[in-house]
């Protein structure tokens, strides 16, 4: 299939994306980031949630959110690439957010053809934020797996576990199994009979929660059957919204990093004259690059409906998902002692980067998702 | 398999003999309150008294200090640190808290100090009685150990100490500081000497302790702050400007490379229950059996197995060298093996955090302050704690110089 | 899938057309004789008269040297050249055999050399009717390019050249050799001048050109020796004392990095049997079904496949890095995809060379000159040819100097 | 089970040893190799076999080829780790000769309880030199296969492949099948109805070839079904001589690479100050030391007889492996130019190692084994 020139990043898209970065460096720069969730540290801490929600209404207001939302449910109705540009800038700033569970969402409702799908994403163009709660407690990846039962009557019953950002979205978007299969439900965040117990993290720009349901009502929008249909259909462009914040967030890591070699001095030489230093950052970046290119090809795959979209959509996660560990283990590793502190921003993104990576899958559960496409299946 | 009592002098197996008996008898149980994985973070005064007993016991019943003189508080045995510390390791006990002090502090000052100051200082560090804490690391200096600033003026029979050390474990416990400092800004090398200071006793009085927080949320190292400090000339080491000599008997010590062997005890299973080790490929091959991974279990995986069993061969070697470090004739170069030590084990240690990271999947994200964490939350801890040991005491890109140049004759990198 | 076309100007619209026409109609077919894996390996006589031809077709046609001015024999074309070889890569040409000429001796020539000297040899270096090669390299210099130690001596209007060069791929072939070298010793960098000098008319009188066998038993490249060698000076480039500016512009197009694109034609299969493509992960993921490995085919091996799809994942992103290259919006840093491009592939096709050896297992060890050597024994002769291009061209390490220095900004190792 | 001190490595192995590094220094130093095996150069060479049987019949009367051979048949009766010392230093020497298949013939040979084969240990101790021919033309790792038949009489027919050393040997150890399962056989070199089909190899310290059997009398050394026992029961000692050989060349490409790092000079500085090729021979030095350590720690086990010996000469072949491949590619890599030569003397041992990886099983195969011993099965 013939793609588009660049990726089908266009102008709309790039001045979407300069706004997104003057607005983060602006808003949050990595100080202010540190000062919102780690300044007030309490060893023994609780389930933290710390977040500006002023800061994410003003993204909601800039229409980012908005951004992948059809025209016709009042939203922008860009590309998937303009979603991924966006995560890149929110990854790069550590941007505690319900962000990625909104397109998400956007994502797996557009492939759901019902009314109330169509309802919920004009919501989501009007600032209403989402998550998504489809995983069970076994962390399954098998987007059939639910400990969710819905009866008759579109009540829910059971739990979902991992659910990310849980205490800063306003809906949650349900996988639950009826008699003719999983279906997709919609339930607010204060409804009745919903218990929202917050996990203990390690990722402080994130929270995390196990969702208790005890007979909800709630709002289907893919009815049993067709649910894990929408599922599957939108994880090539979760995998890329993902990616990009990783990307994002490994840039950040090797900038700064490289910034603390250019200026930190040690046997009479700034660090980055040192090859130990200097080629392991080289070797960074290339891995940021490739995930970078793989990302918004996938992205782009997507966008025209390619039908190897998944296939690239897990090469842009496993490389992802890789480059995003030794980012981190760089950074803290080429900072010294400082870089081990609490104190030092690297430790945020460290640990985003650590979270992100097994989220939806790691790296090395895309390869093997790829081998069968690439190679064939393993005889038996 | 061990080949340990094969090669026992008869003074070791006469030692060893009463150390296992001893052991069978003495050992102190499970604490009563959850440890942390090493000395290093031991940051709960309750923890503290625990180990510090148990380390008086292990003192008195003669498995601390065992080469050193009698006149000093040791044992007066030749080779036979060596024994206890095999048998302690097989009896399981608990670790020796006051770790600085026995592998830093206690060589540094046997070598350097004055007879009168080993008599005094010694014996207690031996017994835990005092905790020790070491100061080299500045806030501008980090692997550039002869860049000191910390500067100790002569005031006729004392010095004045002033200046900013950070990542000093312990200190907030240490009663003494093994201390580098700069006594001349003329020269970099000769223009520093080597002093044991009072923590302790002089907080408020020249010395301020402050904790930092380490990247995992917990404390166990501090700054210290000398802001005139005085100290009486005795607590000098050597001769002034023979600092750096000092020092590098701390830092062959520290890299297990120097004369005296450190006192070590430890292998009790930090949690019963699970029986985790980060240490012990074997606990990465138990989780991987326990963990589902996408409704299989992460152990019937190929990729993953590859990736544990290259870590029981790096684990495997790492005990092989040990061993060949004691066969001269299957060695070629005196330091070779002893010197890739820290590297290699932290390396090892910290990717086999990192593989059971993987292992769990989304349990990773869980802190070890939630319940639900898979293994306690340990890999994740211990994979953060790894990068302590991968940067100090000399990062790792400084070993990996000091290897090449020492053992391959390679020119300096500088 | 390909954006090639979605974004063409208008002109380059038409060309690619008038092109792709052409290239159905002229393709040269299979070659009588089995051609080597690269231009730079070509030593039999009969396969350079082949490929000659098809180069001096594809030019005729013109398919090279498209953007440069009608006056030196170029086509007059605007960016047509980057169209030109995606055309010749989708009709799977043969490579174009006069590869350094086009790839460093036309920009350098036509950047730095007068006029009239362009026009006498841009045309002939475009068609392949003189092979063109280079001389950078010395014994004692490998990357330090201004250590030259090859010396031109003015003498009234001409110059008096001696020095040893080497690793002068092509040069048994060559009419002209670019050439650095010194002209005066009080200084390194401004005392190095660049020049075109006669070849094989001069072999003989002061040129011996004697071949260098490569790791694999191959010949391809070769030493040449000055001794008294004359030459005008109007095969001067640029100003005495400017070759290493000159030089510059050399490498600057050798990493791809250049104001002007290189010629380049390919894609066809060296062995229309096996298909086997040293550059495509797919011909490993072929190996391996193929492959029986302990009784099972190696493609049923997870840690092997797992191996493999790396490849794919890095080949899969070195496309896409190329193709974001040309998206300004998706650039942090002009030169930052593209300085890496040169590392990138070559230690890609290092790693999957490598790979598929341990596919293979036994039949990794017969030689490409053996007739039962899996895949014509083609794996075991990229992966030592991979070498000569992870070191030439400046090593990757070197490579990996620049990237720091310029793109990040880091302090120069030197 | 309590191991010796010192893995058994005693005063006799280590006098043994000394006189074989001795004896490579004086006898075949790294030119010498290279004027043997590579200076007279033919491109499009047929199958090469180079080697110098005189130092070969040296060799045997220093007694090395006795030295494993029990003292009841005329040998030294020394433990697997005095030819592991051999292997060593024969490795460091890039030795061409029958060396490794006499060792791997001699361990096989002790576990056939049979006359015959305690005769054949009697001919090594006096000189003869053997090798393995066991291998079908799969390359099969399993003892049990093999495309050689033997009749109720004794005769051979079919063909055995990747024969190590083929031409220099002067009897072959064959396995073939019988009615009852494999046994094992004997048969020299010049045997009627034997052909020896020199395979081109890259290699150039060693041959090999295809053995084709056209009805070849030969001498049972262990009866059918008792074969394949005694191929097992030998594996891990021959995976042991293997890996010391690759140790011994590793160390070899280490000190010539470290050598000419401290020597070689470029931009005003021996290379060796660059940590770009600093730390990467560090990284080669602590591969090598792995690989040494659980090679003679293997062999230890092998001479005491203990229960995890193939467990922990798995592991020793799969480390050796992989250090060899990258010993031999940061030795070329760091030599530049020169190193990329046929003339420089690092090909023979880059050549070498390759060949040596993937005998008796690669780095890859040992570790899939290890995992169902060190983690257990995988699942149905």
């Amino acid at each position: 299939m013939e793609q588009p020139k660049n990726f089908g990043f266009g102008e709309d898209e790039a001045m979407l994306r300069d706004s997104a970065r003057r607005f983060f460096s602006d808003n949050l720069p990595a100080d202010r980031l540190h000062a919102l969730v780690a300044a007030e540290f309490d060893p023994h801490r609780a389930n933290q949630c710390k977040w500006d929600a002023d800061l994410w209404k003003q993204v909601t207001e800039l229409g980012w959110t908005a951004a992948c939302v059809p025209e016709a449910e009042g939203g922008i109705g860009m590309p998937l690439v303009a979603a991924v540009a966006l995560a890149e800038e929110a990854g790069r700033a550590g941007f505690p957010s319900p962000m990625l569970g909104t397109f998400n969402a956007t994502f797996v409702l557009r492939g759901c053809d019902t009314d109330a799908a169509r309802a919920a994403l004009g919501a989501i163009a009007e600032g209403t934020s989402m998550t998504l709660a489809v995983t069970n407690s076994r962390g399954s990846l098998n987007a059939g797996d639910t400990d969710v039962q819905v009866d008759d009557s579109g009540r829910l019953t059971g739990s979902a576990h991992f659910v990310q950002d849980a205490r800063k979205a306003d809906r949650y978007l349900i996988s639950a199994r009826g008699a003719n299969g999983v279906g997709l439900y919609i339930v607010e965040r204060d409804a009745d009979g919903l218990t929202v117990a917050p996990d203990v993290i390690v990722d402080v720009t994130r929270d995390q929660a196990i969702l208790g349901f005890d007979n909800v009502s709630a709002l289907e929008v893919a009815p049993p059957g067709a649910g894990q249909t929408a599922l599957e259909a939108a994880l090539p462009a979760m995998l890329c919204v993902l990616s990009a914040d990783m990307v994002g967030a490994g840039e950040w890591l090797l900038q700064t990093t490289a910034e603390y070699a250019r200026t930190r001095v040690q046997f009479d030489r700034p660090i980055g004259f040192f090859q130990a230093i200097k080629h392991p950052l080289v070797n960074l970046m290339v891995e940021i690059d490739n995930a970078k290119s793989l990302t918004y090809n996938a992205a782009c795959a997507v966008d025209i409906g390619a039908e190897d979209q998944l296939t690239l959509a897990r090469m842009a996660k496993a490389q992802a998902s890789s480059m995003a560990v030794y980012s981190g283990s760089r950074a803290v590793q080429f900072h010294g002692g400082i870089g081990f502190t609490w104190e030092c921003w690297v430790q945020m993104f460290f640990k985003r980067q650590l979270h992100s990576q097994v989220l939806l899958g790691d790296a090395n559960h895309h390869r093997r998702q790829l081998a069968d496409a690439l190679i064939g299946p393993v005889a038996a | 398999m061990s080949d340990n009592q094969a090669s026992d002098t008869p003074e070791q197996a006469e030692f060893r003999a009463r150390a296992r008996e001893w052991l069978a008898a003495n050992h102190p149980g499970r604490p009563p309150l959850r440890l942390p994985q090493g000395a290093l973070e031991v940051s709960d005064p309750h923890a503290l008294e625990w180990l510090r007993s148990w380390q008086k016991a292990a003192y008195d019943a003669g498995l601390v200090g065992c080469d050193y003189p009698t006149q000093v508080g040791g044992g007066g045995r030749t080779n036979c640190q060596t024994v206890a510390n095999q048998e302690m390791f097989a009896a399981k006990t608990p670790y020796l808290v006051n770790v600085i002090g026995l592998g830093m502090g206690a060589p540094t000052v046997f070598f350097h100090a004055q007879e009168e100051m080993k008599q005094q200082w010694l014996p207690k560090l031996f017994s835990g009685e005092e905790i020790w804490c070491q100061g080299f690391s500045e806030p501008g200096a980090g692997s550039d150990l002869a860049n000191q600033q910390t500067f100790a003026e002569r005031d006729g029979d004392n010095w004045i100490i002033n200046g900013h050390k950070v990542w000093t474990t312990l200190a907030h416990f240490a009663s003494w500081m093994i201390l580098l400092c700069r006594t001349s800004k003329d020269d970099k090398y000769n223009g520093l000497s080597y002093f044991v200071v009072p923590i302790k006793d002089a907080i408020g009085r020249g010395v301020t302790v402050r904790p930092l927080i380490k990247m995992t949320g917990e404390t166990g190292f501090n700054e210290v702050l000398f802001d005139g400090l005085v100290i009486p000339d005795s607590y000098r080491l050597d001769e002034v400007g023979a600092g750096w000599k000092v020092a590098m008997t701390t830092l062959a010590h520290e890299r297990n490379a120097g004369q005296m062997i450190t006192p070590a005890s430890g292998g009790m299973p930090l949690d019963e229950g699970s029986g985790v080790s980060t240490n012990d490929p074997a606990s990465l091959a138990r989780l991987a059996r326990n963990q589902l991974r996408d409704g299989k279990r992460a152990a019937d995986d190929e990729a993953l197995r590859d990736e544990i069993v290259k870590m029981f061969i790096r684990s495997e070697a790492f005990r092989q060298n040990r061993r060949r470090t004691r066969v001269p004739e299957l060695r070629d170069h005196a330091q070779r093996i002893p010197l890739q030590s820290k590297m290699i084990v932290t390396e090892l240690q910290q990717d086999m955090a990192e593989l059971a990271l993987r292992i769990q999947g989304l349990g990773s994200t869980l802190s070890f302050t939630d319940d639900k964490a898979p293994d306690a939350g340990q890999w994740g801890l211990a994979y953060m704690n790894t990068f302590g040991i991968t940067i100090a005491g000399g990062t790792n890109e400084i070993q990996r110089n000091i290897l090449g140049e020492r053992v391959l004759g390679l020119a300096k990198t500088k």
